[in-house]
């Protein structure tokens, strides 16, 4: 039984149908690559997996404590609880908000506190927000943005953002991270330093990273297996090596030289 | 069932009435996304200009129609300079704030430079009955009725179909970049109110002559359930407006005649509130979820 | 073409822009280059009239135009591919793409210019007539650069015009640039991307803080150590 | 709330009389409580003009409580405790009324109401009197009867229909007390809101059943339409209105034509032969360039009957004003000649006007029991 | 407790001298009988537009419906304190009051906060509507249209009441902080930066919304039966949506997500209310005339959204010592 397994996942926007049949699997502790031209559909299966669109067909099975559970129709929160985190192609932070809030948040439906318990301010309350604002300064450190704790998200510059993202996605403690498009709008030295974070934070969370790029320096580099689609449809999956290879996606992604 | 069509016809000439009024609310709505709350008080200045234009200079039905829009859309571009223009930056209750000062100033200034009282309307347009067996249309009804649909057509194509109306869309979708196609924001946004404020001056006429009075707060009832009307037919969609003011008032004159006159009100929102549980954009609103 | 000079911009109390002065000449691509925050973005939204600058002059075929609304701007042939794309919401590609050509008075030339559009980016061709809200971001992209083609700019402003574009449409993308130039088109970039922006460049700065540090060929600019250690990835 | 702090406040000071206006001069209502400050200031420059109060200038000194009961009360105490007034009058509504009256009731300065016609506004939950609250008006109940016995004796009706605005208590009171009295049948009973302007549905409803005459206990602003609605639509029965009714724009809103067979209880009419009136109806026109309405000519007997308490009592201290008013016997104003009872309301006769053909046609007289 | 930092400190001074200072104000007659009445509209509206703006400025969702709350509280504090005498009865009120608000915040809050901006504020619209309508339409027990007078006044004087509403705005003011300022709280405000995130988040959107609406609600409630308490009548017409929008000014006149803003709003527009009063025909005029003026100036409100701190006040004289 693998972590995750989709199955023939369809979806159609009226007559178009932005993925078709794909089928995908992920193991524990993997890191994945999805790539393939504008539109294939990539966003559009993130969306698909995390609950913010229903499946028009097909499966989704989350492996957990043993069982398959199918996350088709679930509310995108109840996912996030069974363990799948993500990122935002167009960043979605929570921009009025400092940058310790914004991770603080994520935290809570793990180890937030019920309202009566906020409301009357008891002392467990007191010590449930000491434990929050540290685990989300540890999580900052790894990010280098300790030292951005009361900064508003706004006011970040876009790699920061971009940083903090991902950290926001990490503090819900995922089996699975999906990180969509995270080097866009980097420049090859601030791609350089996030292609090692993610390596070492798969390391030492023990997660799943499924990643879409169109940085090829970043995808190779970090990725096991790559899955690549093209207008909806699977066209290739394999080693970093082999789809450089293939000629199904030089000619439809990559482009010859 | 003659009654039934006869509630029909009431329904749908109560129901134009508020689809006038909400399709020049729709059309500020569309563009700026401003709850213009005063626009029911210049429906109502419109109705007053009508009257001193008829009554006080003796001008006949027409013209006096279009002196009030002309004075109408002065005040709608001049409101818009002074009280909606420092906001454009702002959040949209605190624009929402500003239009109800707005309304709330002409109210008043009314009431203090014409008295509080209502006022019978000078008949400018003679009443003629036609009935069909027991059921009777008036040609007041008729007239409003057809305004009614003429306007929401113009308005339609206007926005559609001309470079206006494509700048408009453009505008109310993306300020910045309507900036970076060339378009004159300013422009189109007083255009915007120009449109809007000349439609509610016209509603205003024409509603004075039908019911024969109008006061100070006529604005009030008529501009909210404009905006209700709005709102439930799908925000800044105009045939959407036109629709959700003939259902408005095809509901209400279906629950006064089937004996709910004393739930009337509530079992009119009550009704909205399904419906737009349902359908939670509006009527004619598409459900698009937004692209993540 | 464009000549900047001591150009400030402050938004409240912060300093964006310090003093800067660079020029674009006639049929050239040039290229500015810098880390997250280095007052790119906004450089370009003062030279299109979106931001008031706190000092300095920009001129524009020697006039000035530091103080002109950005419509007139956009009539002067000053058209910007916008960060972040804004296209228009709501509106169909069709509709968007109609938009650029708004302020053109040569109506009878606007549909060759579109069918050539669609020649050059055929994925908006085949989604004509979809919400521009619900393309991909990479199609977001193409049709923002659509979008500015139609209103046949003089000098085109592109901000990090390659963001999120698939490897081989950032190849096309550039091809594309390239050929935007040599039908006579001057054309002012921002690039994350600086290794191939500067390669099709003939002319970069490179901006630090606010502040101009480098001035030189792309070619010159490729071969600095400081610029391939800071931007270049080492 | 209480008053602690300000030990039984009176009004006045020793200099010159102040009387107090809460009134709606803004807001829903301001089309009834801007005719009635309008009359009292008429009524305190009249008596100015004669010499004033001890040859002192009485004051008229009115706030704006923009038709909201809150504010009414707020006024009220200022009014009470600040400006120290002898007496308030006003405001309009009862609804406004009733909430100045715990106010009123603790600083102990009273107020005449001028339109307030709700039965219990002058009467406390246990049944006894409000010391300070008096009214020159009739009560709906007593309108109420008299609508019910004139449809049944002079028009004689067996069958009515009743078109009310429930959510105001004005109606409510008008239709308990007519339903309570009228000996026939109550076909239907049809309800609109406040504001509204279009009834043709409501009309269409009882436009087949089988009646005799209409009561609409409302106001003339919503009447005025519905007479023009209902008589467009073929409906001849008579219309049987309150108080409310007094106002000639009912006229020019429902068009002379439509007004035929219109029958409602007035507490004053224009046509009145008494100089008095005559003479009320010129000042008020000259100054304020309208016609005076019923309403104004209540306010302005409230103003009278005030100032003449005030001298009767020869102090502006409330308490002895309040003595003084409660005293009032025959006192002779524009709406008739009356005197207060034991429960502060007037003993006054009404007319039942009618108006055909957009004219006043007769009236009769009805006096109470 | 080690959580009593300084800065609570200088809440908790704050609030003590107020309260003192009402005290002796009230006491020794310098706040007169009328300004009371300025001062308990000013403390009442505190408690509406607080509860209103965790409902629009924290958790995002534009509600055009409080004055039904308003008035499901006000009618039960007048019909409770007809059946249970003195202080029981007042208590027994408020707290009934709030259980029925929250029930009915619950049962229409979770089909209709689905809706985003305009679409809610209709439907709330609507809600308020019906229960005002519901209300005249029940006169066995609410006394329909006529409203209910001589509504019980369970306090020795104006000063005890005066007190014990402060204590409520105080109260409330703490529940509502202590809440914003927490875990939930702050899931709560994620709804309002953006929805669709905080649910990626594993934020339950529905719950939070609904929460924040629930205290809302309640807190409107505890207004509407002081209200009823303290001016002894209420009428159907006193909940009109003209209610709501009064609440919706001072939200946003005082910032929208500003709590401290709220407060200041309120005294603000309070006394400027109580001085437009004697411009008689003008006064609506005026206040028309304020009210543009003051958004033209400050369009995102007094202190837009941020709070006035203690902490702000200590750390800006630091900074001027250094
Ligand atoms: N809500 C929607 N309605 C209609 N079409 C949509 C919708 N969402 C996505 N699409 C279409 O589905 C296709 C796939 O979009 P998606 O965003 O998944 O692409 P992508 O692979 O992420 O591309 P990119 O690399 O450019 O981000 C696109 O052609 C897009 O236009
Ligand atoms: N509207 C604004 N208000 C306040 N500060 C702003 C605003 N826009 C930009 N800034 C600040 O101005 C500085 C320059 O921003 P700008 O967007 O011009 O940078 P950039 O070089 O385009 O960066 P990037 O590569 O991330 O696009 C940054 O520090 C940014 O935080
Ligand atoms: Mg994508
Ligand atoms: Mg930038």
């Amino acid at each position: 039984m693998s972590l995750l397994e989709v199955t023939d996942l369809t979806k159609n926007f009226g007559g178009l149908a932005a993925l078709s049949n794909v089928n995908f699997r992920l193991e524990e502790s993997e890191l994945v690559g999805l790539i393939g031209p504008n539109g294939a559909g990539k966003t559009t299966f993130f969306n698909l997996l995390t609950g913010v669109y229903v499946p028009s067909e097909g499966d989704i099975l989350l492996e957990t404590e043993g069982k398959q559970t199918k996350l088709n129709g679930k509310k995108p929160y109840v996912i996030t609880d069974l363990g799948l985190a993500r990122t935002f192609q167009n960043i979605r932070l929570f921009k009025d908000l400092s940058v310790i809030e914004n991770v603080m948040i994520a935290l809570h439906s793990k180890s937030g506190i019920g309202t009566l318990h906020s409301i009357f301010r008891t002392p467990k309350y007191y010590e449930n927000d000491k434990k929050l604002r540290e685990e989300s300064i540890a999580l900052l450190k790894i990010f280098k943005l300790e030292n951005k704790l009361d900064t508003l998200a706004r006011n970040l510059p876009y790699g920061e953002q971009r940083r903090l993202e991902i950290v926001r996605a990490l503090a819900t403690q995922p089996k699975i991270l999906f990180l969509d498009e995270p080097a866009a709008g980097m420049n090859p030295q601030e791609t350089a330093e996030l292609t090692d974070l993610i390596i070492q934070i798969q390391k030492q969370f023990q997660i799943t990273v499924v990643l879409i790029e169109h940085d090829m320096s970043l995808v190779m580099n970090v990725c096991e297996r790559i899955y690549c689609l093209e207008y909806g449809r699977l066209i290739a999956e394999g080693t970093p090596e082999e789809i450089q290879k293939n000629p199904a996606v030089i000619k439809a992604y990559l482009g010859g030289e | 069932m003659e009654s039934f069509i006869q509630q029909m016809v009431n329904g749908i000439s109560l129901g134009s009435i508020y689809a006038l009024i909400a399709l020049g609310y729709t059309m500020v709505y569309g563009i700026i996304k401003l709850i213009n709350f005063a626009h029911g008080d210049i429906y109502m200045v419109g109705a007053f200009i009508g009257y001193g234009m008829i009554q006080n200079v003796g001008l006949g039905l027409i013209p006096a129609i279009v002196i009030s829009m002309l004075l109408c859309a002065l005040l709608g571009v001049v409101i818009e300079k002074i009280a909606y223009r420092p906001l454009r930056g702002a959040t949209r209750i605190a624009a929402l704030i500003t239009a109800i000062g707005v309304s709330y100033l002409l109210q008043n200034l009314m009431i203090y430079f014409m008295g509080p009282e209502r006022r019978a309307f000078p008949t400018a347009l003679e009443t003629r009955i036609f009935s069909f067996g027991s059921i009777q249309v008036n040609s007041q009804q008729i007239v409003i009725i057809v305004t009614t649909i003429v306007l929401m057509l113009a308005l339609q194509v206007i926005v559609k179909f001309t470079t206006m109306g494509k700048a408009m869309r453009a505008v109310s979708t993306d300020q910045d970049a309507a900036q970076l196609m060339g378009i004159n924001v300013d422009n189109v946004i007083s255009f915007t109110f120009i449109m809007g404020s000349a439609l509610a001056g016209a509603a205003g006429v024409l509603v004075g002559i039908y019911y024969n009075s109008i006061d100070p707060l006529m604005g009030v009832t008529p501009g909210l359930k404009a905006f209700v009307a709005a709102v439930f037919g799908g925000i800044g969609i105009i045939p959407g407006a036109m629709l959700g003011g003939y259902l408005i008032g095809i509901i209400e004159t279906m629950v006064s005649a089937y004996g709910g006159s004393m739930f009337k009100d509530a079992v009119v929102y009550l009704i909205l509130i399904l419906i737009l549980i349902v359908k939670p954009s509006g009527i004619l609103g598409k459900n698009v979820k937004e692209k993540v | 073409m464009l000549k900047v000079k001591n150009l400030s911009v402050n938004y409240g109390m912060i300093q964006a822009v310090k003093d800067i002065s660079f020029e674009v000449n006639e049929g050239e691509i040039v290229s500015l280059i810098g880390a997250n925050g280095a007052g790119k973005t906004t450089i370009l939204r003062t030279i299109s009239g979106l931001v008031r600058p706190s000092s300095g002059e920009i001129a524009y075929m020697g006039k000035d135009i530091a103080k002109d609304a950005p419509r007139k701007i956009v009539e002067k042939g000053l058209i910007q591919v916008p960060e972040g794309r804004h296209v228009f919401k709501g509106l169909s590609v069709q509709e968007n793409l109609d938009l650029g050509s708004f302020t053109r008075k040569d109506k009878q030339n606007i549909s060759a210019d579109l069918a050539h559009v669609f020649e050059r980016f055929p994925i908006l061709a085949e989604r004509k007539n979809q919400d521009a809200a619900t393309l991909s971001g990479g199609e977001q992209q193409m049709l923002a650069m659509g979008r500015a083609l139609m209103s046949k700019p003089k000098l085109l402003l592109l901000d990090e015009p390659s963001m999120g574009l698939a490897p081989i449409f950032i190849k096309e993308i550039f091809r594309i640039i390239q050929d935007i130039q040599k039908q006579g088109t001057t054309i002012l970039l921002i690039e994350q991307n600086a290794k191939v922006a500067l390669q099709i460049s003939d002319r970069g700065y490179v901006l630090e803080t606010g502040k101009v540090v480098l001035s030189d060929t792309g070619a010159n600019l490729l071969q600095s150590d400081a610029v391939q250690k800071a931007y270049l990835g080492g | 709330g209480e008053t602690a702090g300000s030990e039984g406040t009176t009004g006045g000071d020793g200099s010159g009389v102040v009387i107090g206006g809460n009134f709606e001069l803004s807001g829903g209502a301001s089309a009834y409580g801007t005719p009635m400050s309008n009359a009292v200031e008429l009524a305190v420059e009249l008596k100015n003009k004669d010499g004033g109060i001890s040859d002192e200038d009485v004051t008229y000194k009115v706030y704006d409580n923009t038709s909201v009961a809150q504010e009414a009360a707020s006024v009220a105490t200022r009014l009470a405790t600040e400006d120290k007034v002898t007496a308030i009058i006003g405001p309009a509504t009862t609804g406004d009324a009733v909430a100045q009256t715990p106010v009123l009731d603790r600083a102990g300065v009273p107020a005449v109401l001028p339109a307030a016609t709700g039965d219990m506004v002058t009467m406390k939950d246990d049944e006894t009197v409000w010391e300070y609250i008096f009214r020159v008006c009739f009560q709906d109940s007593f309108q109420g009867e008299v609508l019910a016995n004139f449809a049944q004796n002079d028009l004689g009706a067996k069958k009515a229909i009743i078109l009310q605005d429930n959510s105001t208590d004005y109606a409510v009171g008008l239709t308990e007390a007519f339903e309570s009295v009228f000996g026939g049948e109550i076909v239907s009973k049809e309800n609109f809101s406040d504001g509204d302007t279009d009834f043709n549905a409501i009309l269409t409803n009882i436009r087949d059943k089988d009646f005799d005459v209409i009561f609409i206990p409302g106001y003339y602003e919503e009447a005025g339409l519905l007479i023009k609605q209902a008589r467009e639509m073929g409906i001849t029965q008579p219309i049987l209105g309150p108080d409310g009714f007094a106002n000639s724009t009912l006229v020019e809103l429902a068009g002379a034509d439509n007004v035929d067979d219109i029958y409602y209880t007035g507490h004053f009419t224009p046509n009145s032969e008494n100089p008095k009136v005559q003479d009320f109806l010129k000042a008020y026109e000259e100054k304020f360039g309208v016609e005076a309405d019923s309403f104004a000519a209540l306010a302005y007997d409230a103003a009278n009957l005030v100032l003449a308490a005030v001298e009767t009592a020869g102090t502006t201290d409330s308490k002895a004003v309040t003595e003084a008013i409660a005293k009032t016997t025959d006192f002779e104003g524009v709406t008739g000649t009356f005197s207060l009872d034991e429960n502060h309301n007037p003993v006054k006769s009404t007319f039942v006007i009618e108006l055909q053909d957009g004219e006043e046609a007769g009236n009769t007289v009805v006096s109470p029991k | 407790m080690k959580q009593f930092n300084k800065y609570n400190l200088g809440w908790f001074l704050l609030i003590a001298v107020s309260g003192v200072a009402l005290y002796f104000g009230i006491f020794s007659g310098l706040i007169s009988t009328f300004q009371q009445i300025t001062l308990m509209t000013i403390l009442i509206n505190i408690i509406l537009a607080i509860g209103l703006n965790l409902v629009i400025g924290f958790s995002g969702q534009f509600s055009l419906g409080h004055a039904g709350f308003m008035a499901i509280g006000a009618y039960s504090g007048a019909v409770i304190s007809k059946y249970i005498d003195g202080l029981p009865g007042f208590f027994v009120g408020i707290f009934v009051g709030m259980i029925i608000a929250m029930f009915v915040a619950m049962v229409v809050g979770i089909p209709t906060l689905r809706l985003k901006g305009d679409y809610l504020a209709i439907a709330t619209l609507g809600v308020a509507e019906i229960i005002r309508i519901a209300i005249i339409n029940l006169p066995n027990l609410t006394n329909g249209a006529r409203g209910i007078s001589g509504i019980a006044f369970p306090f020795e004087s104006n000063l005890s009441f005066i007190m014990v509403t402060f204590v409520f705005v105080v109260v409330t003011t703490i529940v509502i902080v202590n809440y914003i300022k927490s875990s939930p709280g702050r899931a709560t405000i994620s709804i309002r930066e953006d929805e669709i995130a905080a649910e990626s988040m594993g934020i339950n959107t529905t719950l939070y919304k609904v929460i924040a609406f629930m205290l809302g609600a309640m807190t409107a409630s505890v207004a509407g039966n002081i209200y009823a308490t303290f001016f002894s009548v209420i009428n159907p017409a006193d909940f009109t949506f003209q209610k709501s929008i009064d609440i919706l000014i001072i939200v946003v006149f005082g910032g929208i997500g500003s709590v401290t803003g709220t407060v200041v709003a309120a005294i603000v527009l309070g006394l400027l209310n109580t001085a437009l009063q004697s411009a008689g025909q003008l006064r609506m005029v005026f206040y028309a005339i304020a009210l543009i003026a003051i958004m033209v100036f400050r369009p995102g409100g007094l202190l837009g959204t941020r709070e006035f701190t203690i902490s702000g006040l200590l750390n800006r004289k630091k900074g001027v010592e250094k």
